[in-house]
């Protein structure tokens, strides 16, 4: 699929919870085609003296609509400025770029695990994994109750809440959402079900906490490498992760990377 | 919601083409080496083979792997990068690179590096069979800590590396200066005298970002290369005072990013010019200067493009 | 619709004094020389008695008029002069500057500039009797054509003006470097190897900005020295190397705007810092800065802000 | 009276002809203290790499109201941006700067030239000569009939039109306005009723032609110099003016300077 850079016009921007927004763009060409893992990298008008563009993940699409949804976490200059942006304004996506997330054929039965933010990026994924009729399991994990704001979507789409945990305990299980992880992986096991396929999105950490579980578990596990990015097309070698095949550009020849392959910091 | 795919430069009747050192340019656009990969990446955005030429990332002779992560920090209007020349070595830019730019019909100037004298020597000479217009021996990296910029301070090491690469083509030869020197002139002399077709600065300003809540450098070499508008005073001063010493052409860059910041260059003495920042900023960013470019001398009656070079009043 | 009068700085517990080879400080903040005349002109905005110092404009022996107009050109988030120390002279300064600072209760380094080795001696030593605090040699001025940076990028040179200059007093003895050099270090061990208590940094950057529809350069005097955000990568990058090579303090300048900035360029060595460009933005920038260094101190468990310095992580 | 940095709000902000606006901002204690010809030094918000604030004028002030209003032209970045900001939107203001019109003591007839956008510059002056029982008379030049948006407010006070010209013709005179302000001086002359002070704010060659014929018909010009600042209050000399007294700052030392001071470029 080519590179497009598409102007797009704001449709919505509201605040679902402290410093978490939610951005829905009329971008019909990256709407039409990016896939689950994806990503875009955008120009935010308006702040001439920050010259390099931010990378977002696409939580969701409607291609018929020409949209699609970024969940954004405001933690510094430019996803401050985004929450200026009223419905009608004007912002430039280079997308969709990416290696996207790839449940390996046959897959039957997932885990998929979004922390913070990071439950945005899975989102397309268990939409797909649904549509092929894999059994699937969601884990969220959230610092508090309010920044679980995926939660309601989650549970729209599986008929049923995502298991949820919060580091403060003000929801779901107390703690982080890696114990979670475990217990379902151990359960899996457990009922001679094992999964097949786990996704992680989230602080590194966590990918690198369940990356091992999964390794442990012997089950195949993707993670999506953040990383900072000036050009976002694979031109720069700005965002390289550390790989067993030498330093990989998260941008192109990830986000998504098959967790056996990273070497964690 | 409007996208542009591979755009091309607009017709005009301005005669653009410029000659480099012997090196034949369409017009005076090329990209900064390291900003542009090999040009593949852009190709969505731009048809390359319509700039000026592609000017390929820094290539060594067996590869290297780079500095580690974060690479690069933003700072004020523009930023700071410690790549550190990653790049796989000069057989696979000939694999897979330099055939595709050949059969897009590219103009190439391959960008060398390397650690020692000999190692640029063996560089272009592994690249003297392949589709290759000119070459631009880097001699200013800050990002490297043997060769690169260490080479180009010293106007004894630029005589050194220039001559021996000199002696090994009969290709148009570049020399990329480093900005990070207390005179400009005697670098560019010395490339000068040691057989250089054209001078191209200006490479990084050597530059540090700190994380005060960290206390941390931003970037995990600690310095890197400031590039961006912020450095377009320091790189057009350079490249008038390389203008009034040497006689050989100058491809300036450094913070261009429109037509207006291109004319600019060349009004200062510049006879093409470079975009690299500003690629990862606009991604159509080389069309726009050369369209910007058509555009000025339109509106200024300036026939031919070799007419802005050195054109400045003062 | 606020005005704030004659702003000082907030109350803090942290300890906030410093002591820059001998002069003693009640904060860490100073004002850029040139930038803040000798106060009087920002007392409205700021209680200048309650600033680290009052670093005044250069001042030679007899006064220059500098150069002609335009003397300023703004560039991406950074500005460009060329007033080439205009000044009335020492007499002037002793006679309505200091007797003002004096009476207000201002710490006062005195900028020394010079055509020649004796006239920097002669301008310290007409200062010798007035009510001075310290001295800061101005060796990098990049908008004379005689003195200034000429003699600032030559150890030799720096040597021969900062030992005649250490001979004529016994007050601390600042020297300001430029930084439009290939080694810093070079010239900071030159500094402090003749006599120097403290070394500030960096001047400006040597730049250009060019008008490309008059085909003009924007200043009159085609070069100037830039200043501004757009500087400090390169500005924090110098203090880090100086503070490595010397042992005497640094004061850090280039492109601070916020007690962050402040930090950082402590963070890399500097003992006090300068707001210079900042000034013209924010007329209370100094206050601003002093706050957000002792914010800074408070938030992260730091109670004398000497801990700050050189504690960078790398 | 001592300067203040004020943060002021837009009131309003509306475009009278082509790159020609008014911004009405209410900024009381500069309001209240400003004099005829002193200007401001404004920090216009979001342009982050355009770093120095922009001198203006002050067209008119309401001190009850704490207002005063700027009549600005469209010529680069910062005008451009200013002609975003709504009512309602914050700027900062340095103010009161700079030397004020001093018409002689006793001037009994004064002759007042505003080019351009130097049309607002003298309207407090002529505020104040007409509350001095001053005999008036104003010259305006512009380029075209619509960009004369200074003329209805001098109607009003005045009582009656000021004299116009147009560099195209399409009102008043045709031409540059120095030959109304020659004919002026001459019928003054001629009827024995000399001007006592004359005072001009435009175009340079504007002024130094007006300079020259108010000096050749002996009567006292006040100029008003613009240059490009930095600091805006006389601590950058940035602005410097050449006189017979040497290099002066435009900023305090100015902007208005007694004409046989300048030495014109
Ligand atoms: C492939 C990818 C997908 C992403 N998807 C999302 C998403 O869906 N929602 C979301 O809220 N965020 C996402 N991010 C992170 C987002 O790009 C950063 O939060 C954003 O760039 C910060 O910009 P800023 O100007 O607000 O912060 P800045 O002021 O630039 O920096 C603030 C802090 O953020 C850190 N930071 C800056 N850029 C990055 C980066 N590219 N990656 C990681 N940390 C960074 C800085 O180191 C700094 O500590 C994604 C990042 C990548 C690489
Ligand atoms: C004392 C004083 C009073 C002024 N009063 C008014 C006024 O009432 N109304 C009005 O429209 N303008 C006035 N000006 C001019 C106004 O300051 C400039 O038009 C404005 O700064 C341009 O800013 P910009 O960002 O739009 O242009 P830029 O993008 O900065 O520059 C565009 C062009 O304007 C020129 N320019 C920039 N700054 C100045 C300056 N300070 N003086 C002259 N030319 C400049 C530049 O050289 C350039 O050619 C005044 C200037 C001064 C010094
Ligand atoms: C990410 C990045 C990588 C670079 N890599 C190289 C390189 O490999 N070889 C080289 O000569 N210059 C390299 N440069 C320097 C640029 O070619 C150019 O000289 C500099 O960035 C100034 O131009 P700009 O401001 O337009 O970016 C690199 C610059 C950047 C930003
Ligand atoms: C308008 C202006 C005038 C200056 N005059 C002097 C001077 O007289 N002596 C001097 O040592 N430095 C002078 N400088 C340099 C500043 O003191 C300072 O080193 C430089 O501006 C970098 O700091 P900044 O980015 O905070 O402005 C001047 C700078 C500016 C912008
Ligand atoms: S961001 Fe440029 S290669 Fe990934
Ligand atoms: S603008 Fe700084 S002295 Fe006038």
């Amino acid at each position: 699929m080519a590179l497009v850079n598409e102007c797009a016009r704001v449709v919505s921007n509201e605040q679902l919870a402290a410093k978490l927004y939610l951005m829905r763009v009329e971008s019909p060409e990256i709407a039409r085609s990016i896939l689950p893992g994806q990503f875009v990298h955008m120009k935010i008008a308006g702040m001439d003296d920050h010259i390099l563009r931010r990378p977002f993940s696409v939580y969701a699409r409607n291609a018929e609509e020409g949209t699609f949804d970024v969940l954004y976490q405001v933690v510094g200059t430019g996803s401050a400025r985004m929450t200026d942006m009223a419905a009608g304004a004007n912002c430039e996506f280079i997308g969709p770029i990416g290696t996207p997330w790839q449940p390996p054929t046959g897959t039957h039965r997932a885990l998929v695990v979004g922390g913070g933010v990071g439950a945005a990026p899975v989102f397309m994924l268990c939409e797909h994994l649904l549509a092929s009729d894999v059994d699937l399991t969601v884990v969220l994990g959230a610092a508090t109750r309010d920044a679980l704001v995926c939660k309601s979507r989650y549970e729209a789409l599986l008929g049923h809440e995502p298991r949820c945990a919060t580091d403060d305990g003000t929801y779901g299980r107390a703690g982080f959402c890696t114990s979670l992880v475990e217990e379902a992986l151990e359960g899996a096991n457990a009922a001679g079900q094992p999964y097949d396929y786990v996704a992680v999105c989230g602080p590194e950490p966590l990918m690198r906490i369940v990356a091992r579980m999964a390794a442990d578990a012997n089950v195949h596990c993707q993670v999506s490498m953040e990383r900072r990015m000036a050009c976002g097309v694979g031109a720069c070698l700005s965002c390289v992760v550390e790989t067993v095949d030498g330093r990989r550009r998260s941008c192109v020849d990830g986000p998504v990377f098959d967790a056996r392959k990273v070497v964690w910091a | 919601m409007t996208c542009n795919f591979q755009r091309k430069p607009r017709a005009t009747s301005v005669r653009m083409s410029v000659n480099v050192g012997g090196l034949e340019m369409k017009n005076p656009v090329t990209v900064a080496s390291g900003t542009f990969a090999a040009g593949r990446e852009y190709h969505d955005f731009v048809d390359v083979s319509t700039l000026g030429a592609v000017t390929t990332k820094g290539v060594s002779l067996h590869g290297w792997e780079g500095n580690a992560s974060p690479r690069i920090a933003e700072t004020p209007s523009g930023m700071l990068n410690s790549i550190g020349l990653q790049n796989p070595g000069v057989a696979h830019l000939k694999e897979h690179d330099l055939p595709w730019l050949s059969q897009v019909g590219a103009t190439v100037i391959a960008n060398v590096s390397g650690h020692s004298f000999d190692e640029y020597v063996a560089v272009i000479e592994a690249l003297e069979g392949a589709p290759v217009d000119a070459y631009e021996v880097n001699i200013s990296c800050p990002n490297v800590d043997a060769g690169g910029m260490t080479i180009g301070t010293d106007p004894k090491s630029v005589e050194a590396v220039v001559s021996r690469c000199r002696a090994a083509t009969k290709r148009p030869l570049i020399v990329k200066l480093t900005p990070n020197v207390t005179n400009i002139a005697e670098i560019a002399v010395a490339a000068e005298a040691s057989g250089a077709d054209a001078i191209s600065l200006i490479n990084t300003l050597l530059g540090m970002a700190i994380d005060a809540h960290t206390r941390k450098p931003l970037l995990a070499r600690v310095v890197g290369g400031l590039s961006g508008p912020c450095v377009k005073p320091v790189a057009l001063r350079l490249v008038w005072e390389c203008s009034k010493a040497v006689r050989v052409p100058l491809i300036g860059m450094g913070g261009i990013s429109t037509g207006t910041d291109a004319v600019e260059f060349m009004l200062a003495g510049a006879t093409a010019v470079s975009v690299g920042t500003a690629n990862f900023v606009n991604p159509a960013a080389t069309i726009d200067v050369i369209d910007g470019i058509a555009t000025y001398c339109e509106d200024n009656g300036v026939k031919d493009v070799t007419e802005l070079i050195g054109a400045l009043e003062c």
